[in-house]
């Protein structure tokens, strides 16, 4: 067990060493001078230099990304250019809202996907069958944006149901905070459990049709029983590592959500970050993305293994 | 076996307990946040709609110190917690300000000021002269680094003369001086919280205005309180937020769904419905900047006068201010407003001249007349340059559209490397400040690299000229130069909208866009 | 086939199955029948495809979705079982007839531990505790011969061998005490040494416990060990049923013989094996007359255009012309005489057709 | 059987030398490693002409002696010489030209053929490979060859799924015969066939082998597979061979006890219900072999010393190696 | 043995076997009719992106100020946008740009991702698991569309720019589905006998192994088409994909947005557009998953 955690841990350094450098050689190489973007359109060229030499942004690249990278193991992100605030005072400040509509949109995309995922399997070949997987199929090929905006143009413009953007902390207002994200979380959360579905019925499939499924039937045992006794239980632990690996894509549905509906969250720092060139903000918003997904797929690894117990943690072979 | 369950069990247990601490700590952020700052916590909560004003801003202002300060927007923010030696009234003329009066000696070298008495800083310090002699000097401590020190480079000495009594001597007659003191680097700070190294004044501002900073979040929303120890007429209402939408869209929904009550700016698409809207005030101001294309002079085919002039003639100016702003701005062909006492009359808004246009390139004998025409993302810059590309090509030119965020459009200015660029100013209440920087050879936001020495021979006069009269002349002669020179394309004066809720009163359209908010009352 | 008698623990009459899909129907099973009596084991044989698994499947009335029983009966104690409900069948499955599979590595579910699904199969149909499952577990653990059963419960499938395995599919499948055991190439997946030790075992617990035995192989030499009555199954007919002895000394179908002939001997030593040659054609290929004729060294032209009827005794049935009174009127094959056993069965000899 | 001993000579095709593949799991950085013994020291040669069967149950490392041997799989360490010459040395050039004369044919008759060639392709290539063939002879040359194992000409146009089980095997044998080999490794090449079927490919093994003049290695658990097809037979059990001597000799009078319980466990249909010698409990894990004599945990005859002592692969009679302490 | 029977019969059909397999898949996909619809409809926007210039009723970039913000109609069928220009045919042309950035960004995908995935997969060792595999998780852990993002900015605006980031942030899917479509292959006993039989390493990739890696491949390439539609029209709506005035289904999506109220149709139609495409190519993606089925029957 021991081992196999620290085989992950060291694993987890190595990617985000190498997600380090994609970030850092990213940044550094948009156009557009952070000095001059921090001084605005009426600063001047000494204070410019000045301000440069202070950043270290004269200093070769390599200095620039040790330096970075040792700030970063001490937790310090940075300071945003645009406004000096902290970096992770800003991440700590934005990563709520985030984490507020990727756990709404889970959880509409969970309820959605495990009842349609197990009617449509169980009940393969029917109606219930065909509709459950055109609906997902048009949720994975809807564009997140359009559905977004056909969400907004439906219930909040015409029928003037929803706020059609906008965002209300919770710590404010628990009830106006949901009503808000409301329709973000199920613009986002749609395709998530459009995947669902498909990834749950396909794995349930397998199992239903697997030996130990006919050897529960062979025993007696009921469809009910077999199906919710022994099928789900087995199929979903790959959904989940499956899932694990579509929350990358996940964040980035956040990004376009985020910025459709006005809601303050990473994803919009993020585009803000990249609009403004403010290279703290967002090589620490892409570092801190990434590290969520490293760290999502470490515990889900772990999960998995503890849940199903042909997995040794002893680091088996690839 | 049942050892090794237990401990799959216990596993299972930290595991899921880590994931919920983590999502506490996401959760617990914020907790921490607002106890932080326990009684803006209950203000949100308790504070009823009556005793509250709610500004919506069309971006987050990055730095609150005004000496620091180059955003439109933070100019907006200035006005609740600080005050200016100077302000300006609706026709932009000087009025008092934190100066109760001044004057200026014949020669236009010496002013003195004679402040308000009584007046404190939020943070109990007394203002007086020292304060702002201590103010001058900070803006233009080079270690600071204030971008607004130009405003008063030409300072050569300045005293205390009494403790309200203070006095700036110029090394040349500065004709702009006055209304450069009613902008930034009029803006007076607290000299006791500059000073203090645990104060960041770009986050914590201390001023003597009508409102006191009380917390901001950063890229999201500012909170003020009314100062009990005002030395003005205190404001109607008590609590003063900003609320920052870059979506225009955003923006205007919230202002119609009620959570803002007055608005900085809005998308002229808009006009019509905010108009309509029977809950809705809608101010509406000429704007005293100007908008148009710069060209790069140095490259071809803009290194070519003739071709330049052919721009002029094929824009349409009037179906630009229709399409896009809704008929909100007045079609421009100088950098002084309409409504500016420099603009000219003289100089008439030509019609759209395709034959004028192709006539002129064809003079001009450049062959190639392919361009980047390079613009910042916004919808209605997209939808301007869409127009701009339909009409240019229709006389001959070939161009490419190319959106790059605004900053990096500066970057590239300041590099020298575009073509033709969308870039306008917001527009300076002296007009010196539409004019010298932009045209004169080689100023800082010259960046179209064109010099004509007549021109600058009239700005630099008009700008040492202290009789108003005198330096209109300048100013007309100098637009009708830039006109045939055309190193930059006139396009627009964007007027100024402020919409408002009905419950809102006592709103003083000043052409310089800002929203005084102690002004405002609320029904 | 053979008469019935109160004996019998299952009768299976007429039985056609097959599969359908959106345009067709295939049929596997064509009119199989037989009994099997208290007591007795009665081994399936044939080579893959041949229906032997369908069969037994069909019993359990466990076919896949598409698999379909167009007619025929399956009597178990006289009841019939091929119009049940779902929940009917339930009732029977695992407490009257058990079946175990081939696969012991997958025929139980990984993420239970191998006591929990026993517990579960036992307290489908009996009114215990868990505890007295549990118990009853451990008793079953003791009878198929798993070392240490107390630990062995808590076990999970993977931590167990695969003879360990297929015994604990036997426990489970004993534990409501059946009438019937259906074992479906129980050793095919297992070493010899192991497969001795199941083979072992099975015939034990078949004296211990009373109870019948349908066992399903391709494999003679098991089919030897442990068979008292024996149906050889083909292209899905039986095409032979006997005692196990008469079977092995005096097979009368070609194809048993063949069979039978292939298999390399452990005593003495022959240069070359006598063959049947080809393959056992598709379903939905199936030759218009007997389905062997293809691959039989003795066929007739009668053979290729009409299915034989079954022949021979009544100890003895077996579905083939030669042992019919027609088969000296029959016309030989063009080319001469046939000639037995080949040994090089690869080129086929394609019949003659009018 | 009088032929095949005929054409036997005393000459040895292969000689293997302590050969040893051990199988590291895991490895790496992160990972602790853990030693698989799946060839654990093979000493044993292969005379030309004769088919040398090695039988064993699964794991015990039969499969992956045979490719070993053929440098499909780097082996561990030790020797081996085909033709006197040591192949472990041969560099990538030279041991493809080696290949030429040892071909293998393996069990998934489903696997083994690349299902997105077809069978003229296929072979063409590995023709064309080695330059068996000048250019316009190969189609000829590959289609009397697909005829020589007893499949049609046309079976040249074909892909793989259109054949049924028992001919993909025999385009596996006309592949590993195009190139004109010395020695085949039979890698359980009947095991997946049904018993017709099976017969029929070995009867063809047999009559190429004469034909062709090859050596066989013949990889089985099947024991009468074995005995029928064999010249000598060896008997593996977790990595070691256990048991090595002529095939009459081995089975009338086998000298290990794990050769005599495997034996004794073959359900046969010649013989009534026969004395069992049962074996305890189930094969070791290759991961943890057992000290001393690796059966002795399941060996009826097991006693302390076969806990201490590994026994050699020592000659009991003439032309019979067993490896135990207490064989004669 | 019927099979042989029918060599003998159809001879001249058997010489042909690579027509036989393609026959058969395609009698395989016409079976699907859901894949059936998604071809043709893919096929009828290939057609239209084709023939734009000829099918669409109006320049799309012609402006017509007195035609603005108009509502659908018989002159324009899906209405107008802000500058009076016709949707119809602007959705017309979008469907170039769509159908292009999914095409060519996948291509660059391709290109680059299948070589290393082969090679990484092959050969194994410390490159391929130390460097290779770890660098397409780094860049697998940075959401697609954030990563696009970044890229197309640093990139600066544009398609084509916009299409070799989209290429970008695809390949290491490709890398890491082709290496483990290697892996599984190169244990398989048939690359052994290859192997066995002498044929080099080159040959075996090229000739063996990538043949059998091609359907997972395309079936992975028209999911990734997909995709990378919707990340160019991701990155159109956020001002970084095609430049005005070319028209892009997203930079439509992204005005329309602003008119939502007034003139929703600017927004609706370019956004159906992308739905359609997405969707049939997705139902194309099954049909050719089950066409290319390896169990073959």
């Amino acid at each position: 067990m021991l081992s196999f955690l620290l085989r992950r841990a060291g694993l987890m350094i190595v990617i985000l060493f190498f997600v380090s450098i994609i970030v850092f050689s990213l940044v550094n190489v948009l156009p557009g001078d952070p000095a001059l973007m921090i001084l605005g359109q009426e600063a001047t060229d000494e204070s410019l230099e000045a301000l440069r030499e202070d950043m270290g942004l004269n200093d070769p690249l390599v200095m620039q990304y040790f330096a970075w990278v040792g700030d970063l193991l001490q937790g310090d992100f940075g300071q945003s250019f645009r406004d000096n605030t902290e970096v992770s005072s800003l991440l700590a400040e934005k990563i709520p809202i985030t984490l507020q509509l990727t756990v709404m949109s889970f959880a509409i995309a969970v309820l959605i996907a495990i009842p349609a995922g197990v009617i449509s399997a169980t009940r393969k070949g029917t109606l219930w069958d065909s509709s459950a997987t055109l609906f997902a199929l048009s949720g994975v090929s809807l564009p997140p944006f359009w559905l977004g905006i056909l969400l907004i143009f439906i219930f909040a413009v015409t029928l003037g149901w929803f706020p059609p953007s906008g965002y209300v902390p919770i710590t404010e207002n628990v009830a106006q905070s949901l009503w808000y994200m409301l329709l973000p979380a199920v613009a986002l959360g749609v395709r998530l459990s459009a995947e669902l579905t498909r990834m749950l019925r396909s794995s349930l499939l397998e199992v239903l049709g697997s030996d130990y499924i006919r050897t529960g039937y062979a025993k007696g045992l009921l469809e009910r029983a077999v199906v919710y006794g022994h099928a789900l239980r087995n199929s979903i632990l790959p959904v989940i590592t499956v899932s694990a690996l579509q929350f990358a894509a996940f964040l980035g549905g956040t990004v376009i959500t985020e910025e459709i509906f006005n809601i303050p969250g990473l994803g919009q720092l993020l585009v803000t970050s990249i609009q403004t060139r403010d290279f703290p903000v967002l090589q620490g918003a892409v570092m801190f993305m990434a590290l969520a997904v490293i760290l999502i797929n470490f515990l889900t690894d772990v999960l998995y293994s503890i849940l199903d117990p042909r997995i040794k943690l002893t680091g088996g072979s690839q | 076996m049942d050892d090794r369950m237990y401990s799959k069990k216990l596993l299972t247990t930290l595991l899921l307990t880590l994931l919920i601490v983590l999502a506490a700590c996401g959760g617990g952020g914020q907790d921490s946040e607002s106890a932080g700052g326990e009684d803006e916590a209950e203000d949100l909560t308790n504070n009823d709609a009556e005793d509250t004003l709610v500004v919506g801003l069309d971006d987050d202002p990055p730095l609150l110190d005004p000496h620091l300060s180059t955003a439109q927007v933070e100019s907006q923010i200035f006005k609740a917690n600080y005050e200016t030696l100077i302000n300006v009234d609706e026709n932009l003329d000087p009025i008092p300000g934190l100066a109760k009066d001044w004057d200026v000696s014949e020669d236009g070298l010496t002013y003195t000021f004679y402040l308000q008495e009584g007046v404190t800083f939020h943070d109990g310090a007394d203002f007086n002269a020292e304060a702002v002699k201590y103010n001058f000097e900070r803006i233009l401590d080079e270690d600071l680094g204030s971008p607004n020190a130009s405003d008063l480079r030409l300072i050569e000495e300045m005293s205390v003369e009494d403790e309200y009594t203070f006095v700036v001597e110029l090394e040349e007659t500065f004709a702009p001086f006055l209304s450069g003191l009613s902008h930034r680097a009029g803006q007076i700070v607290s000299p006791k919280a500059a000073e203090d190294e645990e104060i960041d004044l770009s986050n914590e501002p201390v001023g003597t205005g009508p409102f006191q900073f009380v917390d901001r979040t950063a890229q999201s929303h500012l909170e003020f309180e009314r100062f009990d120890d005002y030395w003005g007429e205190s404001p109607d209402y008590k609590y003063l937020e900003y609320h920052a939408f870059s979506n225009e869209d955003t923006r205007i929904t919230n202002l119609v769904s009620g959570d803002l009550d007055i608005v900085n700016r809005i998308a002229h698409k808009d006009i019509e419905q905010l108009e309509e809207n029977p809950e809705i005030n809608m101010s509406e101001e000429d704007g005293i900047g100007f908008q148009g294309l710069m060209l790069n002079t140095d490259r071809e085919p803009f290194d070519n006068q003739k071709v330049r002039q052919a721009m002029n003639y094929a824009v349409d100016r009037d179906a630009i201010t229709e399409v896009v702003f809704h008929n909100g701005a007045e079609p421009a062909v100088s950098p002084f407003a309409p409504s500016s006492w420099a603009n000219n009359p003289d100089l008439e808004v030509p019609d759209r001249e395709v034959e004028k246009a192709q006539e002129l390139l064809e003079e001009s004998g450049v062959e190639d007349l392919s361009f980047t025409l390079t613009v910042s993302p916004s919808p209605a810059e997209q939808q301007l340059s869409e127009m701009l590309k339909s009409m240019l090509d229709d006389v001959g030119f070939e161009v490419e559209i190319e959106q790059v965020e605004f900053g990096a459009i500066l970057d590239r200015m300041y590099e020298g490397d575009y073509d033709v660029a969308r870039l306008g100013w917001s527009g300076r209440v002296d007009p010196d400040g539409n004019a010298y920087s932009w045209f004169h050879t080689d100023e800082t936001y010259n960046f179209t690299g064109s010099s004509n020495e007549q021109l600058d021979e009239l700005l630099v006069d008009a700008r040492t000229t202290v009789d108003q009269n005198e330096r209109q002349e300048m100013y007309r002669q100098a637009a009708e130069i830039l006109w045939d020179e055309a190193p930059y394309i006139f396009l627009y004066h964007e007027n100024d909208y402020k919409p408002m809720k009905d419950n809102v009163q006592g709103f003083n359209h000043v052409p310089d866009g800002l929203i005084r908010p102690a002004d405002l009352t609320l029904e | 086939m053979k008469s019935t008698s109160e004996e019998n623990q299952l009768q299976v009459h007429g039985l056609e199955v097959g599969f359908k899909n959106k345009k067709k129907y295939t049929q596997i099973l064509n009119g199989v029948s037989f009994n099997v009596n208290k007591g007795e084991t009665l081994c399936i044989v044939g080579e893959s495809g041949c229906g032997k698994s369908l069969t037994s499947l069909s019993i359990m009335g466990l076919l896949p979705e598409s698999g379909e029983v167009r007619s025929g009966e399956i009597r178990f104690e006289g009841q019939e079982l091929t119009n049940r409900s779902m929940k009917e069948m339930s009732k029977i499955r695992g407490n009257e007839i058990s079946m175990i599979f081939q696969e012991p590595m997958t025929s139980l579910n990984p993420v239970h531990t191998v006591g929990k699904q026993i517990i579960e199969a036992i307290r489908i149909h009996r009114n215990v505790s868990k505890k007295e499952a549990t118990e009853r577990v451990v008793e079953m653990f003791e009878l198929v011969g798993i070392p240490s059963p107390r630990e062995r419960v808590h076990n999970y499938p993977h931590e167990m061998s695969g003879g360990m395995r297929q015994r604990v599919m036997i426990a489970m499948a004993l534990a409501c005490d059946p009438k019937l055991l259906i074992a479906d190439e129980p050793t095919t997946a297992l070493d010899v040494t192991i497969q001795a030790q199941i083979l072992d075992l099975l015939n034990e617990l078949k004296g211990d416990l009373d109870m019948s035995i349908v066992m399903i192989t391709h494999d003679l030499g098991v089919v030897s060990e442990m068979a008292d009555q024996v149906l050889v199954m083909y292209a899905g007919e039986v095409i032979e049923y006997t005692d196990s002895k008469s079977l092995f000394e005096n097979p009368k179908h070609p194809y048993t013989q063949g069979l039978i002939a292939s298999i390399p001997k452990l005593q003495g030593k022959t240069e070359e094996l006598p063959v049947i040659k080809g393959a056992v054609p598709n379903p939905d290929e199936m030759p218009s007359g007997c389905r062997f004729s293809t691959r039989c060294a003795f066929a007739k032209q009668e053979c290729f255009d009409q299915s034989p009827q079954e022949e021979g005794t009544e100890a003895h049935p077996v579905r083939c012309w030669m042992y019919s009174a027609e088969w000296q009127q029959m016309t030989p094959l063009k080319g001469g005489e046939s000639n037995g056993y080949t040994t090089d069965g690869a080129v086929d000899r394609e019949p003659i057709r009018n | 059987m009088a032929t095949p001993q005929m054409e036997q000579s005393t000459e040895n095709l292969l000689e293997i030398k302590g050969l040893k593949k051990y199988f590291e799991l895991g490895g790496g950085l992160f990972k602790q490693k853990q030693q698989v013994k799946a060839v654990d020291d093979l000493t044993f040669n292969v005379k030309k002409g004769e088919t040398l069967g090695i039988v064993g149950e699964s794991g015990c490392g039969k499969s992956t002696m045979g490719r070993a041997l053929l440098q499909l799989q780097k082996p561990t360490s030790g020797e081996v010489y085909y033709e006197g010459q040591d192949i472990a040395q041969l560099n990538g050039k030279q041991l493809r030209k080696l290949r030429k004369d040892i071909q293998i044919i393996f069990q998934d008759p489903f696997a083994s053929l690349n299902p997105r060639m077809t069978v003229g392709a296929m072979l063409t290539e590995i023709v064309a490979t080695h330059e068996i063939v000048p250019k316009k002879e190969r189609q000829s040359y590959v289609q009397n060859l697909l005829e020589e194992v007893g499949l049609k000409a046309e079976a040249y146009w074909k892909y793989p799924h259109e054949f049924s089980g028992g001919q993909r095997q025999r385009v596996s044998i006309a592949r590993a015969l195009a190139v004109q080999p010395k020695l085949i490794i039979c890698d359980e090449a009947v095991s997946a066939l049904d018993v017709s079927v099976q017969a029929q490919v070995l009867n063809l093994l047999q009559k190429l082998k004469r034909k062709h003049q090859l050596t066989y290695i013949f990889i089985s658990h099947d024991l009468s597979v074995v005995k029928h097809i064999s010249d000598r037979v060896g008997v593996m059990y977790l990595g070691k061979m256990v048991e090595l001597a002529d095939e009459d000799s081995i089975y009338e009078n086998p000298a290990h006890p794990y050769t005599q319980a495997l034996f004794s466990a073959i359900p046969d249909i010649t013989e009534d219900h026969k004395e069992r010698i049962q074996l305890k409990g189930d094969v070791p894990s290759p991961l943890n072999v057992p000290t001393g004599c690796r059966f002795h945990t399941r060996c009826p005859l097991a006693t302390e010393y076969c806990k201490q002592a590994e026994p050699a692969l020592e000659e009991v009679k003439e032309h019979h190696l067993a490896a135990c302490h207490y064989a004669e | 043995m019927e099979q042989t029977e029918n060599l003998s019969v159809q001879t001249t059909k058997v010489q042909n076997p690579r027509l036989r397999m393609l026959k058969t898949m395609l009698e395989r996909l016409w079976q699907n009719k859901l894949a059936v619809f998604g071809g043709v409809v893919t096929f009828l926007l290939i057609f239209t992106a084709l023939f734009a210039t000829w099918l669409a009723p109006h320049d799309p970039t012609e402006q017509n100020y007195s035609a603005v913000l108009q509502a659908p109609s018989s002159e324009y069928w899906f209405g107008t946008d802000n500058l009076g220009r016709d949707i119809f045919s602007r959705v017309i042309y979008g469907a170039q740009v769509s159908l292009q950035a999914g095409l060519i960004s996948v291509g660059i995908a391709l290109i680059i991702g299948v070589p290393i995935g082969l090679i990484s997969g092959y050969y194994r060792g410390f490159i391929d698991e130390y460097i290779i595999m770890r660098m397409t998780d780094a860049m697998l852990s940075i959401p697609a569309l954030v990563l696009a993002l970044a890229l197309a900015a640093v990139l600066g605006a544009g398609l084509t720019n916009a299409m070799i980031a989209i290429g970008l942030v695809l390949t290491p899917n490709f890398v890491r589905l082709i290496r483990g479509e290697v892996l599984a292959h190169r244990e398989k006993e048939y690359v052994e006998a290859g192997k066995a039989s002498g044929i080099s390493d080159f040959s075996i990739i090229l000739k063996h192994i990538l043949p059998n890696t091609i359907a997972p491949i395309m079936v992975q390439a028209t999911l990734a088409i997909a995709a990378a539609i919707i990340v160019e029209a991701s990155l159109s709506y956020l001002g970084l994909g095609t430049q005005p005035p070319n028209p892009s289904w997203g930079s439509m999506l992204a005005t329309g947005q602003g008119y939502l109220d007034s003139a929703p149709w600017i927004a609706l139609f370019p956004g159906a557009l992308i739905f359609i495409t997405v969707i049939s190519i997705n139902l194309f993606g099954d049909g050719i998953r089950d066409m290319l089925d390896p169990k073959m029957k």
